[in-house]
């Protein structure tokens, strides 16, 4: 197995990520495709660890699931008290402040 | 009093200050400060006189060439003056106290050496700066002696004068004060020992002028007087300025006139920073005397009260320029190369003055201004008589000058005070038999500025005459002789029509009293007699005057010619029997300028006093100033008022154009530009803010891409 | 060998559709349901990389926590169940460009640095245990502090989320 | 590593008394949440004094540290408690004091979850002092974590107000996908490396690198940061989220979040990416030259104060992005670029948080942010005026007030480096502080030369905690200006072992 | 024991009395205008006691030396001295902060509040006199930008319709040219060893290579030459000067120019000396461009106080043609035309500052036959005119002819004919200035009195204009006539400089 071909998919899922928070507006959408960075980001962390025989990159992979389940919980909680004041989650709408 | 001769400038200076804070409030409103000091200035002017003429001529100083057989520039002189000034190189540390100038011994050589009297220097430190030590102290020698004493009397007649003359003015007591600082402004000047001291003098002097042609401010016409008197000595002061940084340098960082004259006539400093200094002292020159081209602003400083034109014309002011050419010649000397005859600046300036102030005074009604322009015409002389060498003439003819036409002014002044006018045509004539002491008087003077012999203004003009036939000039021989024709003839017309004829004035004129017709009477008798302390065979006033500059300058002495002095006083004689025959007899081309088309055009050239007045006033100075004149003479002042006017208008609308255009629009535009450049900027930048989260989201993104793009494929290394 | 390969290929090619589909559907709950497939996807190429513990931390966290998470947030957001047509933003092509730019820096950076190199056969397998040392002892702090950290998030989003 | 996990595991070191301050702040930290749950509505102020007393109790063992003196290294080089590490997390601790005092009646008044508040205002201080330790790539993304997530929610904390809603929504997406564009970039330096620690790093990667991959390793983690630190272009969200946020929590995002980005910034380049100059140095040069510009230029067109002070904070970032642009030309040149950034850092927090404390004393009584609203408010309100002059000018670099010392050591850190390069930016750094002078002098005109708006003159009623926020900042602020010494000593003591 | 501490009092006496002013009650305005008095007199005193104990024979030497640690960390130190370039200078900022004081008595403009008045022109004071007297490059800079701030707030709180604008603009420039000014001062450290020391980098400021020279001196050229102001940069000032407050005008013309052009002699040519020559026939150049464009600003002007700050703009144009110069001659001329400046035009401006409170206007169009209205007004404003254009015998004479003579001869290695053409051009600018203020004097004093003000009671002079102004017109008088009480000041210091300029330079 070539190291390249887990750090190119990887790529690959970023960058879906990053076209996925680009482009979605609803809110909840956008933070899925953040998970896609974020598991694009913990594919290469492993196939590194393989490659350079370092545990690291597993523990690596872990510290940032953990912190991305936190992260989630945290986005829906502000994206939940967006709707609730706004009634939408569409994040074109939220632009109150700009300048 | 020699050694102390600061004394005599002092006094004036105090009486100003007195009279400035304490004046008010004295029983006779200052003036008696004024006269007291300026008294006791002339009382001592004439102890150092007599103290000067008792001096033991011990000086002995070689003459850089033969009498009569000057040959310009020949080996002989050059070496002589150059053998002199090995002994006594300039700047020499001698002068601390006392007599330092004096100890430079001329070599008693087998030439024949000319004893005079050694200078009285005293010196005390004014200032380090750098490498030099300038020192402020007062030089005083004949010329010295012989300005102090004309400067304190003219003076003093003034003063007296004044006290009648101006009585019940509101500001007789600045008038006085100033008055007194004027007079202390000429003496500082001539007792000078350097030139920045002169130059003390010299703004001193355009002050007082400035306030005292500026008097009666409250009229425009007066205001615009003085600041065009200010404005346009100013202007040839630049010439000054820069030529005395010239020569402070050329004499090896010195401001003493006696080592920048030693300097220039001693050969080591190069011809062409000579002649650069003296041409910019020139500048001064045509500034300060009233020379053609700058003579414009003189006739209308008759706005000021006559005393003060008395003054100004006799004895401070303008003779301050003559002064300083005498005072500084061997700079003119050695810059114009005077001795080599033909024609130079100097006498050219002075010659070409002559004649068309002479010219221009035919024209004038206003007795003032015909005294004024005969003035301008008169320093010409003295100009051009220094202009050809005549040093002794030159200096001579100021002080006779000096008398007579500050009695003529005086007796214009008198006769004013009778008539409240000063139009010839309009509110004069046939006076004589109503003021019998002016009119004398004025005829003494005129006569005097006429030539006539034997009075004062016969010698000094003769000499001058003779002084360029002798020297090579002979152009300004001619000049000299046309210039006394037209002087006698403008006098008697002067003559005639305000005493002569009938009373065309208002009102029963009277005599005036005594404060008046005594100095009138004073100088009357100066007028006559002055001229025999340089008669001919005696010429004490040449021993007494002249200087080791003027002797080492080897300035030639003529002896008496009777030819020019005959053919001079015949001029004149014609001159005043032509006015005569004009105006008393009616005889000649009367009505000439309206029958001759070029004569027409002539007075009409004459009345616009060449253009230049326009060309000052619309091309320089412009709209600062504009005399209210009538008809055709408004067209004239207009003219040539014009230079130092016209100067102004350009000047004006130069400085709107600047400043409008370049600093608040350019300059300033450029700073503002960059500030609203600034400010377009932000709000060019602001836009991107859009407020969308994506939108930033893209932004940063994009910003990955494009400086992670750059940095990874774009750097090596 | 082969095996492995054929079995990447067949995951690469689900995730990389899934993913495409995550960002592209009409339908938001479909989109959880794509994002389902390719966290498993990932944690299939875990095991591939043999890093089981990590596997299945994936399945339970991601799979069984953050999704779950991600569903009830949409229910209570109460977006659209069926399809909507208006998900996307108007810069959507802007994104594209961005992200294929990306995809390309990202692609040459990776091919010059790792163009053919193989990861290692046979190394040292990482085992769950070794992890576990690791964290215990080189990564203690962290470890400690992620625990602060989840807290925080906890309190944190309670209050955030709550209704008062 | 391998037979029988039980007898392989072996207790790491630990020292405890370098962990003192982080594990007395944890404490505090959990107090405050559980005293929170057992005091009544009325009485919430004790969590806050609990919360202040405990802070100053976590310097205590900074103190004790900084007398002893030893660089105390654990796990392999992967945390560090040296001199660095204590001066910043005293300011750390010391700005988070500050800003409790500045929340205390703020949050209040509002009727806010003052525990939580204070609770995960403390959570988010143990991030960043954790961060001043960190030299791991791992320690260092948990720290960054720690003191984000609970600033997310922070910036949301007025939860009925939409800008506030706002203003959380954007710090929080924007600051995870930077998070997410870091963290890959951790990946690729972590696969070029084999290891995590910054030391290692360093010696792995050796001098001047031309693979591109550890290049854009390199750049990502610091967008990371440049995120954190709000520099142009990675900035979008800070004016915004200031803008929204409660005003003290925008004081502490603007300093103390701020600081911490800085500081694993100084971390990352001074310590494990030392030998890459030839990447980061160009990059830092275009972040700053952009980050000062343009904060500059679109702070000149705000309204808002805080908005202005949010723009005024990017510009200010721009500034200490300066001694990064030029600190790469040797040993020397790096110890003045970090003095440089770590004086600039002391100050900043000191007028900065200043000038928000006068916003937020302001606001009590206008109730606006508008920069109008401070018209005329010299004549009512003059110890205030002078004040937020102070803290203004101070932020411009006019002497005697702090600013200018900062400023100088910014300059004379370019000027150090003496490459064309380096002199260049400090031109253009000079330039941009004349532009900023601008909208900086605006706000003091409108305090000093303009009519009051409204015409209310009724004396603004400053609370005592407020004051003493306010003292305590101007206080250093003056005291900074007039005899730097004090504090440039911090600065240098704070020096990084470069290798 | 007094020669130790006697620059630390002079400099921070006036902080301790702004200090002290702060805790003055609001409503006790008497006992502010007291303390500020007390303040600026004993100042003064300091001042005095300084000149007094100061010694005339080795001006060159540094006295009253204070060197102390301050910011060991750049090797910044308090280290302060006079010498005889300084002193002149800091005995016109203490006597001027004095009559000011006086002057403002009664004189408070919009909005009043005399504390922070009075406060801001003691902080002003600290600022002035320590930029003369510090010895450190940071000190100096210090003491440089500490008086930006009062004179912002002095020309934007109390100034005229316009004041915003001119307080930001002044504020602006002078800030932008500081900026480099610093540059330029860290890159001096570095080439100079470590130093911010000013004697010491005298020393050591030869070796530099040439090059790093000419680009610092650019640095602080741009500093200097902004706050001068010379032509090109001196927008700011006609509108600082025509905005501000009477008493700011003052102290903007009589000190606050000063410190470029002190900055230059002091800084810029004895550390920089190949630079100063490289610099010097573009720096004379701006000089006359900034005379003859002074002159021409000033003649278009219709606003009194405009006129006067434009004629600014031309006097130190002589100035800075003076140390252009490089020479003895010229740097002398320098610091007496500083001096003379200060004391002329500050006069200048307090009587402009008078006619507009008694008219309500400073439009020349408007005004006339003050002589005939306030006489003694008129008087001075004469007097102040004629000292203003240079008249020989007073005080601007002496910082205006020695200038044009020493640009015949400049230093060894510049160019003598462009310096002459500069000279030429300097000494037709003395005419420009006759013009104007003439003119000036013209259209106010004489003439009468127009209708709209014809039947207007105009108070004359009085008692605290008096007091203010005695002072000054004295010691224009007095120093026009014995300039040596100048020149034997400045001269040995002056030369000892530009015999080591010279030493290095030719």
């Amino acid at each position: 197995m070539y190291l390249n071909q887990f750090l190119l998919l990887a790529a690959f899922l970023f960058c879906v990520g990053v076209y996925g928070v680009l482009a979605r507006k609803n809110a909840v959408l956008v933070l899925m495709s953040i998970e896609l960075i974020l598991n694009a980001v913990n594919i290469n962390l492993v196939a590194f660890g393989l490659f350079r025989e370092s545990v690291a990159g597993q523990v690596f992979a872990l510290f940032v699931i953990a912190v991305a389940a936190a992260e989630v919980g945290v986005g829906l909680a502000v994206v939940i008290l967006i709707y609730r004041n706004r009634h939408s989650i569409d994040l074109t709408e939220v632009d109150m402040m700009k300048g | 009093m020699l050694e102390n001769a600061w004394v005599i400038p002092a006094l004036p200076v105090l009486s100003f200050v007195l009279i400035l804070f304490f004046g008010k409030r004295l029983p006779k409103h200052g003036h008696e400060i004024g006269v007291a000091a300026v008294a006791l200035a002339f009382v001592l002017a004439c102890v150092c006189a007599v103290q000067w003429v008792q001096r033991p001529a011990n000086l002995e100083v070689k003459p850089g060439s033969e009498e009569h057989a000057a040959a310009p520039g020949s080996p002989a002189q050059a070496n002589a003056v150059a053998a002199l000034e090995e002994k006594a190189p300039p700047g020499s540390e001698g002068g601390h106290e006392g007599e330092g100038k004096g100890e430079k011994e001329g070599e008693a050589g087998e030439h024949e050496a000319e004893p005079i009297r050694k200078p009285v220097v005293k010196e005390v430190t004014w200032f380090d700066n750098g490498q030099t030590r300038v020192k402020a102290g007062t030089h005083v020698d004949g010329l010295a002696v012989t300005m102090m004493f004309v400067v304190t009397l003219i003076s003093l007649l003034v003063h007296v004068f004044s006290t009648s003359y101006m009585h019940g003015d509101r500001r007789y007591t600045h008038y006085f004060a100033a008055l007194s600082l004027f007079t202390a402004g000429m003496l500082v000047m001539v007792t000078a020992n350097n030139t920045l001291q002169l130059l003390v003098g010299w703004e001193l002097m355009g002050l007082c002028s400035f306030m005292l042609i500026g008097h009666w401010w409250e009229e425009r016409n007066n205001s615009n007087a003085a600041l065009k008197a200010f404005f346009t000595t100013r202007t040839g002061d630049v010439g000054l300025l820069i030529g005395i940084a010239i020569l402070f340098f050329a004499a090896g960082q010195t401001f003493d006139i006696a080592d920048i004259n030693a300097a220039a006539l001693g050969g080591e400093v190069s011809h062409g920073l000579v002649l650069a200094g003296a041409a910019a002292l020139l500048c001064g020159v045509i500034g300060k005397s009233a020379q053609f081209p700058l003579h414009t602003w003189l006739p209308d400083a008759m706005a000021g009260p006559t005393p003060v034109s008395a003054l100004i014309h006799a004895a401070t002011m303008v003779v301050a320029g003559v002064y300083l050419v005498a005072r500084l010649y061997g700079v003119f000397w050695s810059g114009f190369d005077i001795g080599g005859g033909g024609i130079n600046p100097v006498a050219l300036v002075g010659g070409i003055t002559v004649l068309i102030a002479a010219a221009l005074a035919f024209v004038q009604t206003d007795i003032k201004k015909v005294l004024a322009y005969s003035t301008v015409s008169q320093l010409g002389y003295m100009v051009m008589a220094l202009g050809v060498g005549a040093w002794t003439a030159g200096v001579f003819h100021l002080v006779t000058h000096a008398f007579f036409k500050g009695l003529l002014f005086l007796g214009a002044g008198s006769v004013s005070h009778a008539v409240h006018s000063f139009d010839m045509k309009k509110d004069m004539g046939g006076l004589r038999e109503h003021m019998p002491i002016t009119f004398k008087t004025f005829v003494i003077g005129s006569l005097a500025l006429a030539g006539v012999p034997p009075l004062a203004g016969f010698w000094s003009k003769d000499e001058i005459l003779l002084g360029a036939s002798s020297n090579g000039y002979p152009v300004f021989l001619v000049i000299g002789l046309l210039g006394a024709a037209l002087t006698a003839a403008y006098m008697t017309r002067c003559v005639y029509l305000t005493f002569f004829g009938e009373y065309r004035g208002h009102g029963q004129p009277h005599e005036s009293p005594p404060a008046i017709t005594v100095p009138l009477v004073v100088l009357a008798a100066l007028s006559v007699v002055a001229g025999f302390v340089n008669v001919p065979g005696g010429e004490w006033f040449a021993k007494w005057t002249e200087n080791e500059t003027v002797l080492s300058a080897g300035v030639a002495h003529h002896s008496f010619s009777p030819f020019v002095a005959l053919f001079g006083s015949a001029l004149g004689l014609l001159g005043i029997a032509a006015g005569y025959a004009y105006y008393w007899r009616n005889l000649g081309p009367h009505r000439l300028t309206q029958r001759s088309g070029a004569a027409g055009t002539g007075y009409r050239i004459l009345e616009n006093k060449y253009g230049l007045d326009r060309l000052y006033t619309d091309w320089v100075v412009g709209g600062i100033k504009g005399p209210i004149a009538r008809g055709a003479y408004w067209f004239n002042q207009r003219v040539i008022d014009g230079v130092v006017n016209g100067v102004g208008i350009i000047a004006r609308g130069l400085a709107r154009f600047v400043y409008d255009t370049v600093d608040q629009k350019v300059v300033d535009g450029v700073v503002n530009g960059a500030g609203i450049g600034a400010e377009d900027g932000g709000r060019v930048l602001r836009l991107m803010q859009t407020g969308r989260v994506q939108q930033y989201a893209l932004f940063l993104f994009g910003a990955v891409v494009v400086l992670g793009g750059t940095l990874v494929l774009f750097t090596t290394g | 060998m082969v095996a492995q390969n054929v079995v990447f290929g067949v995951l690469a090619a689900a995730m990389g559709l899934a993913a495409i589909r995550v960002v592209t559907t009409k339908n938001v709950v479909h989109a959880a349901l794509y994002l389902v497939v390719v966290l498993a996807g990932v944690a299939a190429l875990y095991i591939l990389l043999a890093a089981e513990f990590i596997a299945v931390v994936q399945v339970i966290i991601y799979i069984g926590a953050i999704v779950l998470l991600i569903l009830f947030g949409t229910m209570l957001t109460r977006a659209p169940i069926g399809r909507a047509s208006d998900l996307d933003n108007d810069q959507r092509w802007l994104a594209v460009v961005v992200s294929l730019l990306l995809l390309g820096v990202l692609g040459a950076v990776l091919a010059d640095a790792y163009g053919s190199t193989k990861l290692p056969k046979g190394a040292q397998v990482q085992r769950t245990g070794d992890v576990g040392l690791s964290i215990f002892q080189t990564y203690v702090i962290p470890f400690e502090v992620v625990s602060v950290l989840l807290l925080a998030a906890l309190v944190g989003a309670v209050v955030i989320a709550r209704r008062d | 590593m391998t037979g029988l996990l039980a007898a392989a595991f072996e207790a790491p070191y630990l020292d405890y008394a370098a962990l003192a301050p982080e594990m007395v702040l944890t404490g505090v930290l959990l107090a405050v949440l559980v005293v929170d749950l057992f005091v009544d509505e009325g009485r919430k102020a004790v969590v806050a004094q609990l919360a202040g007393v405990g802070l100053l109790a976590s310097l205590l063992p900074i103190v004790f540290l900084a007398v002893d003196g030893n660089d105390r290294s654990m796990f392999s080089g992967a945390y560090v408690v040296d001199d660095f590490a204590l001066v910043l997390k005293a300011l750390f601790l010391v700005s988070g004091y500050v800003v409790l005092l500045m929340s205390a009646d703020h949050i209040e008044e509002g009727d806010y979850w003052k525990g939580e508040y204070t609770f995960l205002l403390l959570s988010s201080l143990l991030g960043m002092v954790v961060m001043c330790s960190s030299r791991d790539l791992l320690t260092i993304f948990v720290a960054l974590e720690l003191l984000s997530i609970p600033a997310y929610m922070l910036a949301g904390w007025r939860k009925r107000d939409l800008r506030s809603n706002e203003a959380a929504l954007k710090y929080y997406l924007l600051g995870v996908l930077s998070s997410a564009v870091m963290l890959y970039g951790m990946s690729l330096v972590f696969g070029a490396t084999g290891t995590t620690v910054l030391e290692d790093i360093a010696r792995e990667l050796g001098d001047n690198t031309s693979e591109p991959l550890v290049k854009l390793g390199i750049f990502f983690i610091v967008v990371g940061f440049a995120f954190k630190v709000s520099a142009v272009p990675f900035h979008f969200w800070a004016p915004d989220t200031y803008e929204g946020a409660p005003t003290p929590v925008t004081a502490f995002l603007s300093v103390a979040s701020k600081a911490a980005g800085f500081v694993a910034l100084l971390q990352l380049v001074f310590v494990g990416f030392f030998g890459q100059d030839n990447v980061w140095q160009p990059l830092f040069w275009v972040l700053a030259a952009l980050t000062m510009t343009v904060g500059n230029l679109v702070a000149l067109r705000q309204t808002n104060v805080v908005r202005l002070l949010a723009y005024s904070s990017v510009a200010q970032a721009g500034y200490m992005l300066v001694p990064f642009a030029v600190g790469g030309s040797g040993d020397a040149a790096a110890r003045t670029a970090q003095t440089a950034a770590i004086v600039y850092l002391l100050i900043y927090a000191a007028m900065n948080l200043g000038a928000f404390a006068v916003v937020i004393a302001v606001a009590r009584k206008t109730r606006s942010g508008e920069v109008s609203s401070y018209g005329g408010l010299f004549t009512y309100a003059p110890g205030l005026t002078v004040l937020m002059t102070v803290f203004l000018f101070s932020l411009a670099g006019i002497p005697p007030f702090g600013g200018w010392f900062a400023k100088l050591y910014i300059f004379k850190s370019a000027v150090d480096a003496g490459t064309g390069w380096s002199v260049a930016l400090a031109v253009i750094t000079g330039v941009n502080s004349v532009i900023a002078l601008f909208y900086y002098a605006s706000v003091a005109r409108e305090m000093w030369m303009r009519p009051v708006p409204d015409e209310d003159v009724t004396p603004v009623r400053v609370p005592p905690a407020l004051g003493a926020a306010l003292a305590i900042t101007a206080l250093a602020v003056v005291a900074i200006g007039i005899y730097p010494q004090a504090f440039a000593r911090l600065g240098d003591l704070a020096e990084l072992a470069v290798r | 024991m007094f020669d130790s501490w006697a620059l630390t009092l002079v400099v921070f006496l006036p902080a301790v009395g702004a200090a002290l002013l702060v805790a003055v009650p609001r409503r006790a305005e008497n006992l502010m205008k007291l303390v500020a008095l007390a303040t600026t007199l004993a100042t003064a005193a300091v001042g005095v006691a300084i000149l007094a104990r100061f010694d005339y024979g080795a001006t060159d030497t540094l006295q009253f030396e204070v060197d102390r640690p301050w910011i060991d960390v750049i090797n910044s130190r308090y280290h302060m001295g006079v010498d005889g370039i300084s002193l002149p200078l800091l005995a016109l900022s203490v006597l001027i902060t004095v009559l000011c004081v006086v002057y403002s008595w009664d004189h408070f403009p919009e909005p009043h509040n005399p504390k922070a008045f009075l406060a801001l022109m003691l902080v002003l004071e600290t600022g002035m006199n320590g930029t003369f007297v510090g010895q450190d490059l940071i000190l100096f800079f210090v003491f440089f930008e500490l008086v930006l701030l009062p004179m912002y707030f002095m020309i934007g709180v109390w100034g005229g319709p316009n004041r915003q604008y001119a307080a930001i603009k002044f504020f602006l420039f002078t800030l932008f040219g500081s900026a480099l000014m610093i540059l330029a001062f860290l890159a001096l450290y570095f080439k100079g060893g470590n130093t911010f020391d000013i004697p010491l980098l005298v020393e050591r400021g030869g070796t530099i290579a040439r090059d790093a020279q000419i680009l610092i001196f650019g640095g602080l050229f741009m500093g200097f030459a902004i706050k001068v102001p010379m032509f090109p940069f001196h927008t700011w000032l006609p509108d600082a000067h025509t905005e501000a407050p009477t008493v700011g005008s003052v102290i903007l013309a009589a000190v606050l120019l000063k410190l470029g052009t002190y900055g230059f002699i002091r800084i810029a040519l004895p550390i920089l000396p190949d630079a100063a020559q490289a610099w010097a026939p573009w720096i004379g150049g701006l000089a006359v461009v900034g005379i003859i464009y002074g002159a021409l600003g000033c003649l278009a002007q219709k606003d009194l106080k405009r006129l006067i700050a434009f004629s600014s703009v031309a006097h130190m144009g002589f100035v800075m043609l003076g140390i252009a110069t490089l020479t003895d001659y010229g740097i002398n001329a320098a610091v007496f035309g500083m001096v003379a400046h200060g004391l002329i035009t500050g006069m200048l401006f307090f009587i402009a500052g008078s006619i507009q409170e008694r008219y309500g206007t400073r439009e020349m169009s408007r005004l006339g036959g003050l002589l005939l209205q306030a006489p003694r007004l008129a008087w001075l404003l004469g007097f102040c005119a004629m000292a203003s254009l240079g008249l020989p015998g007073l005080a601007g004479f002496w910082g205006e002819f020695p200038a044009i003579l020493s640009a015949y001869q400049p230093a060894p290695g510049l160019s003598e004919a462009l310096f002459r053409v500069y000279m030429v051009v300097a000494a037709v600018g003395t005419v420009f200035a006759a013009g104007y203020l003439l003119w000036m004097y013209q259209r106010t004093a004489f003439g009468t009195a127009k209708k709209e003000f014809a039947e207007a009671h105009v108070h004359d002079v009085h008692l605290p204009e008096w007091l203010a102004w005695a002072p000054l017109l004295l010691l224009i008088l007095i120093l026009g006539i014995f300039p040596s009480l100048i020149f034997r000041v400045t001269d040995g210091a002056v030369q000892s400089m530009t015999s080591a300029l010279q030493a290095i330079g030719g």
